[in-house]
């Protein structure tokens, strides 16, 4: 695995795409490259102790010594980050957790809610770049304009669902998922999904009833992000103990975890 | 100029008096990934239990302003786990390993001590977690019970004893000096105040466990206070925690009368904090051509 | 929508439930050249003392992780001047005024109370100030003299009477009982938390005072634990303080059982936080559609 | 006296003008341009909680919207003051205190050290506006870039003189004071000082000694900045009570207050 770094991290783009949300470019000297879909960095808000905890973020995208990410303005320490300024400086430790595994000869299908998109959209970059064939499902409240920049990226490979039916699909992600499935020609089929909670409860039952492998992204609220403070604990499934979101995470596979 | 930052609880000879908090460093392996820790003073372990413990439901992370509320409830894989699976890892660290320990009655802090005693370098005796609904801080908020899990971890153990109190007394000093009286070979503080954060949305506590405990910067200054009060009552070492971020910091607490420090928190924020602090201690001696850690410990005094 | 946010204090009504913190808005007379005071539920004095008192050396003001260590020591110009020059500017205020008093023996209160009685709306009886060297903190953290102190202050005056009490304890519902079964008519805390703040360059305390009371953001998970756990422990009405800042940490007290809420240092960071915060208020209820502010007192409570 | 009121304000030029000070110009809406030389203003720093409290500036000049201000860094605050960028906006309340009262016949001497400058320069560029004549005599460590700027502001009014003699006068600003009175032909003197407190209480020794009346103005530890916690109390001479120095001062007659 890539070595845990605090790299001090500079702005280099950071651009409103939809309300409230933007698109994140810092340039991370020192960082290699590597990171794996789902894997995620805890970005250190600023100089003072308010707040005084890290905030964790998925990876976007990343290249030698480049990140991506997408910061959605929800409470004080996501809106400071967003406001950020070109040349702006700060700390962003990473990568971390353990991201998404695709070694299967199953077809990937991304199931993806709200800013649930973020892991997915690097994973779907991945597949891109390993020339894979896969699906990605997007469900959003109402059409905006990140489901645009979806579209317009991976193309016919999106479909878009809103749940108030202003643009494709009036369905939820998972609602939609069924039929799906049923028009396409793939039959093995391995999902991958990210969104609120009552999403991935709803995927998970899904790939139970239809012995379809599931892997999730969770999200806790995080203390340290490396494993140490307990934090963000999450129960096993079908034994006891507890694992972590942040270091046995945030990727799991849905049968691990119960959520 | 070499400055000297060795220090001894009892017997048991630290490099340095860096050393990390209970919870907020695992065992300390994770965090050897992150950086060599053997260059620590010593790492005390989360506290452990004789069985294991869920711990408290999530949320269980809260932020204040400048501070972080706490419910993990004592999650931990319980002694057998530690003795299998960690205890064989954390011996190959170079440096002191400190096993918190907690109970609910006396006899399990006994029996703890028993277990770990030729195992580990040092006990800290950990009667002061808020968030647990048997022993803990319930311990440490009277006099009787400190002294009844005092003296029974004394009875079971000749390793160097650390109590670690907690600060939501009237008077924190005595409780200092009853752990003094009945064996303890030094005096840690503080672990965490209670408290609550509302979401007022929900109409919840922003805690599954409903209340939490303060740590972080926000509690220094009652930190300090603290450890300045039982420095002045006690004769044995004191060890100084609470929202220790930077060296500076750290220089308030030998100021104020600690003999060495716990960085808790801090990991949070900056995975290699005890370290930087570290770092600072030393160059801060070194600038103002202190050639000894001891010479500042406990200078100043009421004006 | 018209939201109510009347209430009362035995007799007492008030317009609304927030109030200025004793010592953090003077007298109220500098602030209403800076906003209309009136507008307020009411104002709570500087603590007055019988004898004037010069307060404790500067510095009195040292900053924390969001808090601030105070450590004025109750300067103010004694009773008589109270009476000779502040008293007839402060009657023209159109808003409840609670006289904040506070002696070095239980006489002292007493003498204080019968001597203001017709004077002012209500009393806040300070047992609770941590920055004198005799009476205030050292009262409050006894619940002997809490009983002698509320006791005699009740026999000298009919007008509502509020115990402000120390967080500095190990059980603070004890001392709100206390004072609810000696006659206090409504119960307010937190008054600050004993600290100490070092200048790690020059090896002494920041503060004149050596130590101080910390207040301000950093204390509000505190108080607002403090503040829950009376509110369960009497059937009188509590007044919330402590980091109050902004309107949702007042809504975080109300639901935590406070019934009406203080100002304090949140006033030297904004001159109207105490009004904003009043507006906040208001508008949260409205938006939420809750009609009378007792709808959410103590709505919260374990999970 | 003006109202106090807190102006939301935004940086229009910000410059390094000395090793650690900046020459701070703010734009100041609904600001009626009016303040007396020596009033101050508190500065909040930023928008979180830490650090918490504002920070006390004198007014270096000012005119109707506009405010400037000299910043040394010394601490946490003023740094995250010093810092801030063109267009950045805070709050700026004032003016506040009682400044420097000229209403008498005598030849005003402006005596500064260090940074006491600031409320000393507001005076003269005042006294200067008024066509008063008036001399300064300014103190510092070393020859500095600030001794430069007062110099070509203040031209010939000014002596300038240094502890290491690496310009003008090898001395302090009070040393240098006797000789300078017994060199010029005016015999009823006024002094103005602002500088740290071992100056200010040579210079009110010196004014007793001479039978000349002393102006100084003074710094303390502030809560509010308005009179309301009396944290910034300092005791009244020859008599008991104290005066604050945020509301009674900055600048008192030195035979008002014992320092
Ligand atoms: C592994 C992981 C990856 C994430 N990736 C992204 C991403 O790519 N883009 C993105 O916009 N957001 C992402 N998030 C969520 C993001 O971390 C939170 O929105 C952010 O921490 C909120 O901070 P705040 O100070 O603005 O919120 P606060 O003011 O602290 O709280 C506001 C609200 O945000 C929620 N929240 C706060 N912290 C967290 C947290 N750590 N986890 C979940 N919810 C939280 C709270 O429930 C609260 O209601 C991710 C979270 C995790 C755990
Ligand atoms: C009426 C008044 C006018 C002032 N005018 C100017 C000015 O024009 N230009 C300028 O550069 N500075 C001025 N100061 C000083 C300035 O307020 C402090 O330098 C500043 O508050 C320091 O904040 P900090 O957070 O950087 O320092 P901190 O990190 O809080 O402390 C660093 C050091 O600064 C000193 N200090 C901190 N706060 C104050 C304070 N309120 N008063 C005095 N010393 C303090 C402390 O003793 C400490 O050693 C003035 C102060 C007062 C009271
Ligand atoms: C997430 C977390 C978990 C903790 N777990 C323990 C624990 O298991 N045992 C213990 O004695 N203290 C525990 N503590 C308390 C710390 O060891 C320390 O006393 C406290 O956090 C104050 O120090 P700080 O402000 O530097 O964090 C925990 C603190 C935190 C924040
Ligand atoms: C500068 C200062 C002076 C104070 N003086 C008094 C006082 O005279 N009497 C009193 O009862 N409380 C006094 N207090 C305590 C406040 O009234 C309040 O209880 C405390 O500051 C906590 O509230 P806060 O965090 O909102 O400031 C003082 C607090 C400060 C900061
Ligand atoms: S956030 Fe600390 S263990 Fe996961
Ligand atoms: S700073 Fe508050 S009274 Fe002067």
């Amino acid at each position: 695995m890539n070595k845990i770094r605090d790299y001090y991290s500079t702005v280099v783009n950071n651009t409103l795409i939809d309300n409230n949300i933007y698109l994140l470019e810092m340039f991370l000297p020192g960082f290699n490259g590597m990171a794996e879909p789902g894997q995620f960095v805890m970005i250190k808000v600023n100089e003072t102790y308010d707040p005084f905890l890290r905030r964790p973020y998925s990876i976007l995208e990343c290249s030698k010594e480049k990140m991506k990410f997408l910061i959605k303005i929800v409470g004080k320490g996501s809106k400071m980050i967003a406001h950020k300024k070109m040349n702006d400086k700060f700390n962003i430790l990473g990568p971390l957790g353990v991201g998404f595994r695709v070694n299967s000869n199953r077809y990937p299908v991304l199931v993806a809610g709200g800013m649930g998109i973020a892991p997915l959209w690097f994973l779907a970059k991945r597949l891109n770049s390993q020339k894979k064939k896969f699906s990605i499902i997007y469900g959003e409240r109402s059409a905006s304009p990140l489901g645009d920049k979806i579209k317009k990226t991976f193309k016919k490979k999106v479909l878009l669902v809103t749940d108030d039916g202003s643009r494709g699909l009036k369905s939820t992600a998972t609602g939609a998922l069924s039929a799906f499935l049923d028009n396409i020609t793939y039959k093995k089929i391995v999902l991958f999904s990210c969104g609120p909670p009552g999403m991935l409860k709803e995927i998970t039952n899904f790939g139970i009833k239809r012995k379809i492998p599931v892997s999730i992204s969770l999200e806790e609220r995080m203390g340290c992000g490396i494993g140490v403070c307990l934090g963000c604990s999450v129960k096993r499934k079908n034994t006891d103990g507890f694992l972590t979101v942040c270091k046995d995470g945030p990727v799991f596979r849905a049968e691990e975890v119960s959520i | 100029m070499k400055v000297d930052l060795t220090t001894n609880i009892g017997s048991l000879k630290f490099k340095n008096p860096v050393l990390t908090a209970s919870g907020t460093f695992g065992y300390g392996l994770l965090m050897n990934e992150i950086f060599e820790i053997s260059e620590l003073g010593g790492i005390i372990t989360k506290s452990i239990t004789l069985s294991k413990r869920e711990g408290n439901p999530v949320p269980r992370i809260a932020e204040t302003a400048c501070g972080i509320l706490n419910s993990i409830g004592l999650e931990n894989k319980g002694i057998d786990n530690f003795f299998s699976e960690i205890l064989p890892e954390i011996r190959k660290l170079k440096t002191n390993i400190i096993a918190s320990i907690a109970g609910e009655t006396e006899h399990e802090y006994g029996s703890l001590a028993e277990r770990l005693d030729k195992y580990v370098n040092a006990f800290e005796v950990n009667i002061s977690c808020p968030n647990v609904k048997k022993g803990g801080m319930s311990f440490g908020q009277d006099l009787t019970s400190t002294k009844r899990v005092v003296k029974k971890v004394r009875e079971k153990t000749s390793l160097p004893l650390i109590v670690k109190l907690t600060p939501n007394v009237t008077k924190v000093e005595d409780f200092g000096k009853m752990s003094e009286d009945n064996g303890a070979n030094a005096i840690s503080l503080v672990n965490t105040y209670k408290g609550l954060s509302i979401d007022v949305k929900r109409r919840k506590s922003k805690l599954g466990g409903f209340t939490g405990g303060l740590s972080g910067p926000a509690i220094k200054p009652l930190a300090l206070y603290a450890v300045w009060k039982i420095a002045r009552n006690v004769n044995i070492p004191v060890i100084g925690c609470g929202g220790i971020s930077d060296f500076t910091d750290a220089i308030e607490f030998f100021m104020a009368g600690a003999s060495l420090i716990e960085v808790g928190s801090a990991t949070f924020r900056d995975p290699d904090a005890s370290l930087s602090i570290l770092e600072g201690i030393r160059n801060f001696l070194e600038t103002e051509g202190i050639k000894n850690i001891k010479e500042i410990i406990g200078v100043i005094d009421e004006n």
